[in-house]
């Protein structure tokens, strides 16, 4: 874990060199990973991903911007002066910015159940290519508390059409709340741009360990990944809530030219990140096989046991004998 | 005037009450049973009849009781001879307080019964098969020591000494063990007072089955014994109530009844 | 042939033809002039004259008593009949394994007398008079088929007979009864003894129980008790719809008839006396107090006390001995009908509601005569013991005890198949039927 | 009129109504989700939890586990009255039909009845404990309860791993069984995640196959071991729907005792108390069936005549079940 933290330090003071103007053709992506320790000693798991717990128990996300394309050394980004649109469950649009403290940060509250989406994008234009990069975080918050009761309705990922680009996670058939994306799994993506679903987009999935594949997105925008299964611990090691993150990266370059704040550009370079976390499947720890054998030695032993002893009972009575 | 009979047709002697509907006995007659109960039954009631010269249709209600009480036609109803006890008892005894048990030793059985205050019979035990300890039994005493019935009660009372212990009451042996006790020269009061001791230990003994809290009264022919009442109440340990004419109480009983019944008769007619 | 005119004791004349024909060997006399038939006559003309209005469907029980007990002409002829000594063997495994039960408890003096030879002065009189009655050579014709006694050694008077019986020739199978049945060992224990005495049924009968003949088995004594138990409800009715001599005749009649027959005659009485119930008919006069007949058992033809009681004016409503309600009255429960359920569905049901005083602790028969007086308002108890009848007689303080509690007069009578206490009984009866008249009418 | 429909419902064929009725329930809890029925989460039955999408409701005790492994914490805090309000509920559902719900609505005894009428089909006798095996068995019911109870504060107050939560349902065959009606094998598996969790799935398993040739030769095997039945036993006093018996009219056949599936012999012998509900009871009615007497078995709801022993209705079904098998 330590090794980790130093490569992210170097990352961090690369970042600070650089002053607030984002070199255009970085990846930008938002993570609920927390920069430094003590701020990974407030977070809390939940079924969203790490949060803060506020007063009389209300969950408060906190999203950092991160640059780079590896989910876990990416260095976090000091300022940044993006606008950025934050999308509550009842579908409210409203306005954020980044805090600034010491890193580029945004928190919010999540009073209500249901997906949280927040969309940062950044304009460049760098020799002649408008760079348009969206930063995409979509945090569910679900409490067992509240009940199971209307998931159908929440469970939906919200469709923004301002976004020049967006990259949607398509929810599987029975998905709840509870469910978690498992190594095996198929996840797949729509890319969309204005709205509009955007064939031919470069999708490119990078997981924490550097595992990387990109596809080209079909004619409706959709492209699938089957998530790669790399954790091979000891048995005795295993851990069944491992998570690890994932970075979806979709870009796509158009040809159409403009003027963008007095600048003119020839050629449009989208770019848009989305981040989330995938788990061992359980089919790692789970064996059907063990399973069925226990539950038939046991029928068989049982079976057995009593067909003999109705056998010798009929032989001999079990009378009480003494001595 | 209306009057009512009761007929006790006993083993060994005919007993016949006669009432008015005030239930005084006007009279009453005992005769010995003999051999044809019903003759003698019907010319004993005739005899009686015509002492107080009324005419047999003058009788309102007859009831028979006692062991031959099926055989006599002219009765009007048979009651059984416990029931007939127990309200004569009761009638008799009236003037002693209330009766609680009835001892009755008759010719040839001994029977306890319990009554309660209105005569009704709650409990009530009878000798089984053999008739040692009853009536016939003094007269087989009687005739071997040669002496009177009556004046068996005399011999009981001037007896000096303690009594000679019986040990069996058996009719059929009565004679041989007498002639074996005086021929061992006991004195005949010895043996009288010895035999009144084992009835009365036998008769209690039977009458403790139906309980003998309260007023006992006894009566039958033997209650005559004044002998065997002492030793029955010395038995007992406390006193008997004795009517005055004990043999004839069950016939008493039936007139009563009679009597109740003619009222009975009387209503729903 | 010449003829011979005989005179009984209650006055009842019979002519006697002397068969001397040379066929029969051992000069043995025609059933129907041995001394058996006469007292069978003599009691069966006093139930049916001395009565004025027997229910017309009764005639089928008093000409199968005729033709059975008076002229011996057996109901069985081929069948195999099996022998039962008490209420305790279950008959639908003798049914079921091919054969007929029989009860050879006896009613007769007659038999009681040769009986007295094998057994002490003071001891059963229905025990003495099974043995003469297997012993005497005249006897009712179906006792001579009979090979094999069971006996389930109830009490001890016929357990011992058992033993008698063996010597004359029969052979005797010895069930084993537990002296206590509440605990879950008595249960097993007679559970394993109905086992094996199914399995030895076979070499009695000559067929194995198979799972359908059992299950017929069960049908037909089901059958037979549901007739009976409807019978037992109809006669809760006041005023009473027949008098209780007539079913100590029907329930006695279970010990010899085909059970079909006797099944189809119980449901036409109860036909009939369901319209006397309508009808609002009595059976016995306005009054008459009703009693439980309850102790040692009534058997044809000594019902001397049963018919002294109704003849005194009282009338049996309900009764709680082995010849009767004990027989008939429980049912078998199966819960799933395969073999090992119905054989332990059939020993409990013999066993556990058993209030036999042969058990230990009698506290079954106790409740269910209170409960009984209470379903029947019964003014009065008969409790019977038959002299020598060691097991009833011990429980006749503690019967009495829980009656008097309950406010219901008991009368014990000690008495045997001997006539010679008809008059004191009748006294003692009378006395008690007057006693209950007198409650009766001041109540 | 009344008396015409008493007769009626007592001369009934017992074990044909409660095939379908057991049917109809075992349907509405182990499917009723697909028609969008929920009972809530309280349910005194096997209504199991796991059995994701097609429950009609949840079994109690999967969400006692969770509640009171909140931690001493919350537990005692005002959050705790949400274990209370569960409570109520659990008690008010209870009350209505007392044991009745193990007899006719719990899907997993229902499944064991069916696993009685095959072996009764192959014409199997079925087994019975003797009175000392009864007597020391009986007592597991009470430990599990206990063990059900305590291993959740455990994990609440940290005594315990995570992995053991719901420790019961991790043992329950029901977790196993039930959701096989749906479809769902996948309780079926050995979690080898950490050893708790592979030592409790285990036991699962072990007792998943136990299940089936318990109950195949033990009628409700597992019914005599549930702590549901202890938990019942302890509010059964004050339920609405009462098993009454009239001591007097007892003839002690001990019928009722040999036709019980749990083999309570208290039915038989207990001649004073007139309410006989014992702690193994599940209320099937068999006794009332099997009772010869008039009126001495009886089971009524808040005073009102449900279901009474008569003798036409005993003698109709035995001759029914003479003539059928």
């Amino acid at each position: 874990m330590n090794i980790n933290f130093y490569r992210m330090m170097i990352s961090f003071l690369l970042g600070m060199l650089l002053t607030n103007s984002l070199p255009a053709s970085q990846t930008y992506w938002l993570s609920d990973i927390p920069p430094t320790k003590e701020l990974a000693k407030k977070m809390r798991p939940s079924h969203g991903g790490l949060v803060q717990r506020g007063k009389r128990g209300m969950y408060i996300k906190r999203l950092w911007l991160r640059e780079g394309e590896d989910p876990l050394e990416s260095g976090y980004i000091k300022q940044n002066s993006a606008s950025l649109v934050f999308v509550n469950p009842d579908k409210k649009i409203s306005k954020m910015t980044f805090r600034n403290k010491d890193y580029a940060d945004v928190a919010f509250k999540m009073p209500d159940e249901g997906f949280y989406n927040l969309f940062m994008t950044n304009r460049e234009i760098e020799n002649g290519v408008l760079y348009v990069s969206v930063a995409k975080n979509e945090s569910l918050n679900h409490s067992c508390r509240a009940g199971h009761g209307d998931v159908k309705s929440k469970i939906n990922p919200f469709y923004y059409d301002e976004a020049p680009i967006d990259i949607i996670r398509e929810r599987r058939s029975r998905e709840t709340f509870h469910s978690r994306i498992t190594s095996g799994d198929v996840v797949s993506f729509t890319i969309l741009r204005q709205g509009k679903p955007l064939p031919g987009a470069l999708v490119k999935m990078v997981t924490q360990k550097g595992w990387a594949k990109t596809l080209k997105s079909d004619s409706e925008g959709r492209v699938a990944f089957e998530m790669i299964r790399d954790y091979y611990p000891q048995w005795h090691e295993f851990k069944r809530r491992k998570m690890e993150g994932y970075l979806a990266i979709a870009e796509y370059k158009s040809k159409d030219a403009g003027t963008y704040a007095g600048e003119k550009f020839s050629a449009v370079h989208y770019k848009v990140t989305s981040s989330g976390n995938y788990f061992p499947s359980a089919r790692d720890y789970k064996s059907y096989l063990y399973g069925l054998l226990i539950g038939l030695f046991a029928l068989t032993i049982s079976g057995f046991t009593v067909y003999f002893y109705r056998r010798r009972r009929l032989k001999i009575y079990k009378e009480k004998r003494f001595g | 005037m209306n009057y009512f009979a009761g007929v006790d047709i006993g083993s060994t002697a005919i007993k016949i009450v006669l009432i008015d509907d005030t239930k005084n006995i006007i009279s009453s007659k005992v005769t010995p049973t003999g051999s044809q109960f019903r003759k003698n039954a019907v010319d004993a009631l005739h005899a009686m009849l015509a002492d107080c010269n009324l005419a047999f249709d003058e009788l309102a209600y007859v009831i028979s009781t006692g062991y031959g009480r099926k055989l006599l036609k002219e009765a009007d109803e048979s009651v059984s001879e416990i029931t007939a006890n127990a309200i004569g008892a009761m009638e008799a005894g009236r003037e002693h307080g209330v009766i609680n048990t009835i001892i009755n030793i008759g010719g040839q059985d001994t029977k306890a019964i319990q009554i309660d205050e209105s005569g009704t019979v709650t409990n009530f035990a009878m000798n089984e098969k053999c008739a040692a300890g009853t009536g016939k039994f003094l007269d087989v005493t009687a005739r071997n020591l040669e002496i009177e019935l009556e004046e068996l009660g005399d011999y009981h009372l001037n007896l000096k000494t303690a009594p000679l212990p019986i040990n069996s009451t058996c009719v059929v042996f009565a004679e041989s063990e007498i002639i074996g006790l005086l021929a061992d020269g006991h004195g005949k009061e010895e043996i009288v007072a010895g035999i009144h001791y084992s009835i009365a230990k036998r008769t209690i003994r039977l009458a403790k089955r139906v309980g003998l809290e309260g007023l006992v009264y006894f009566d039958g022919g033997p209650a005559l014994n004044k002998g065997l009442v002492a030793s029955m109440e010395d038995e007992l340990g406390k006193k008997i109530v004795i009517p005055d004419f004990p043999q004839i109480t069950t016939a008493l009983g039936a007139s009563v009844l009679a009597y109740e019944a003619y009222l009975d008769e009387m209503e729903s007619a | 042939m010449n003829r011979l005119l005989m005179v009984t004791s209650s006055g009842w004349k019979k002519e006697i033809k002397v068969s001397n024909d040379p066929k029969t060997d051992e000069k043995k006399t025609a059933f129907n002039l041995t001394h058996q038939a006469i007292e069978a006559e003599s009691m069966l003309r006093r139930i049916k004259d001395d009565f004025p209005d027997n229910p017309e469907s009764m005639n089928y029980f008093y000409d199968l008593y005729q033709q059975v007990y008076c002229e011996g002409r057996s109901v069985y002829d081929k069948e195999k009949i099996v022998g039962t000594m008490c209420v305790q063997v279950p008959e639908e495994l003798i049914y079921a394994a091919g054969g007929v039960p029989v009860r050879l408890c006896s009613g007769f003096y007659t038999d009681d007398q040769h009986g007295a030879e094998f057994m002490p002065a003071k001891s059963c009189s229905l025990v003495k008079a099974t043995l003469g009655m297997l012993s005497n050579k005249s006897t009712l014709p179906f006792i001579n088929k009979v090979k094999t006694v069971v006996s389930p050694t109830t009490c001890d008077q016929k357990r011992k007979a058992g033993a008698i019986i063996e010597e004359m020739g029969y052979d005797v199978y010895n069930m084993e009864l537990p002296p206590l049945k509440e605990s879950e060992e008595a249960r097993l224990y007679w559970q394993r003894s109905i086992h094996k005495f199914s399995v030895s049924l076979k070499e009695i009968t000559g067929n194995k129980i198979t799972k359908d003949s059992l299950k017929k088995a069960i049908g037909k004594t089901a059958a037979a008790q549901k007739a009976y138990r409807k019978l037992h409800n109809l006669r809760k009715e006041t005023p009473p719809v027949l008098l209780g001599k007539d079913v100590f005749m029907i329930t006695n009649a279970y010990f010899f008839d085909k059970i079909e027959n006797w099944t189809a005659a119980v449901n036409k009485l109860n036909e009939e006396l369901e319209q006397r119930k309508e009808e609002k008919f009595s059976a016995a006069q306005r009054r008459a107090p009703r009693i439980l007949f309850t102790g040692s058992p009534a058997i044809f033809p000594n019902l001397k006390l049963p018919v002294l009681i109704e003849e005194s004016g009282g009338v049996i409503v309900a009764d709680e001995n082995c010849s009767s309600n004990r027989m008939l009255y429980d049912m078998i429960t199966v819960d799933e009908w395969n073999m090992s359920n119905m054989v332990d569905g059939i020993a409990d049901n013999y066993l556990k509601p058993c209030t036999c005083p042969i058990f230990t602790n009698n506290d079954d028969r106790k409740r269910k005569l209170i409960n009984m007086s209470q379903e029947f308002a019964v003014d009065g108890v008969v409790y019977q013991t038959f002299s020598g009848c060691q097991v009833y007689s011990m429980e006749q303080s503690s019967i009495t005890k829980v009656l008097r509690d309950e406010g219901i007069p008991v009368l014990l009578v000690e008495s045997d198949y001997s006539p010679d206490d008809m008059g004191q009984l009748s006294t003692r009866v009378e006395a008690f039927i007057e006693s209950l008249k007198a409650k009766k009418r001041r109540k | 009129m009344v008396n015409r429909i008493r007769t009626f419902i007592n001369s009934c064929d017992l074990r044909r109504f409660r095939f379908w009725l057991q049917l109809l329930l075992f349907i509405l809890l182990v499917y009723g989700g697909y028609a969008a029925i929920n009972l809530g989460q309280n349910l005194p039955t096997f209504s199991c939890g796991y059995n994701q999408d097609g429950k009609g409701g949840v079994c109690y005790l999967l969400p006692l586990q969770h509640q009171l492994a909140r931690g001493p914490a919350s537990l005692f805090s005002w959050a705790g009255i949400a274990v209370l309000t569960g409570f109520l509920y659990f008690v008010i559902w209870f009350f209505v039909f007392n044991k009745a719900w193990c007899g006719y609505a719990c899907p997993l005894g229902t499944i064991q009845d069916w696993i009685t009428a095959l072996r009764k089909k192959m014409g199997i006798p079925y087994a019975s404990y003797t009175w000392e095996q009864f007597r020391h068995l009986k007592k597991i019911k009470y430990a599990l309860l206990v063990l059900m109870i305590f291993i959740p504060m455990g994990i609440g107050s940290g005594i315990f791993s995570h992995d053991m939560a719901t420790p019961f349902c991790m043992i329950c065959p029901g977790r196993t069984i039930i959701p096989l009606f749906t479809g769902d094998f996948s309780q079926l598996t050995i979690d080898f995640s950490s050893k708790t969790k592979m030592i409790m799935t285990t036991l699962g398993m072990l007792v998943t196959g136990l299940f089936f040739t318990g109950s195949f030769i033990k009628k409700r095997f597992f019914c005599f071991f549930c702590p549901m039945s202890a938990l019942h036993y302890m509010l059964s006093k004050p339920a609405f729907l009462k098993l009454k018996k009239d001591g007097s009219k007892c003839t002690k056949c001990g019928d009722c005792y040999s036709v019980c599936d749990m083999q309570i012999k208290e039915i038989a012998d207990d001649v004073d108390n007139i309410n006989i509900l014992q702690d193994d009871c599940i209320m099937c009615l068999k006794c009332i069936s099997a009772c010869p007497e008039e009126g001495c078995l009886k089971v009524n709801f808040l005073g009102q005549h449900v279901f009474e022993s008569t003798v036409d209705g005993y003698i109709k079904r035995m001759e029914k079940g003479n003539k059928s098998e």
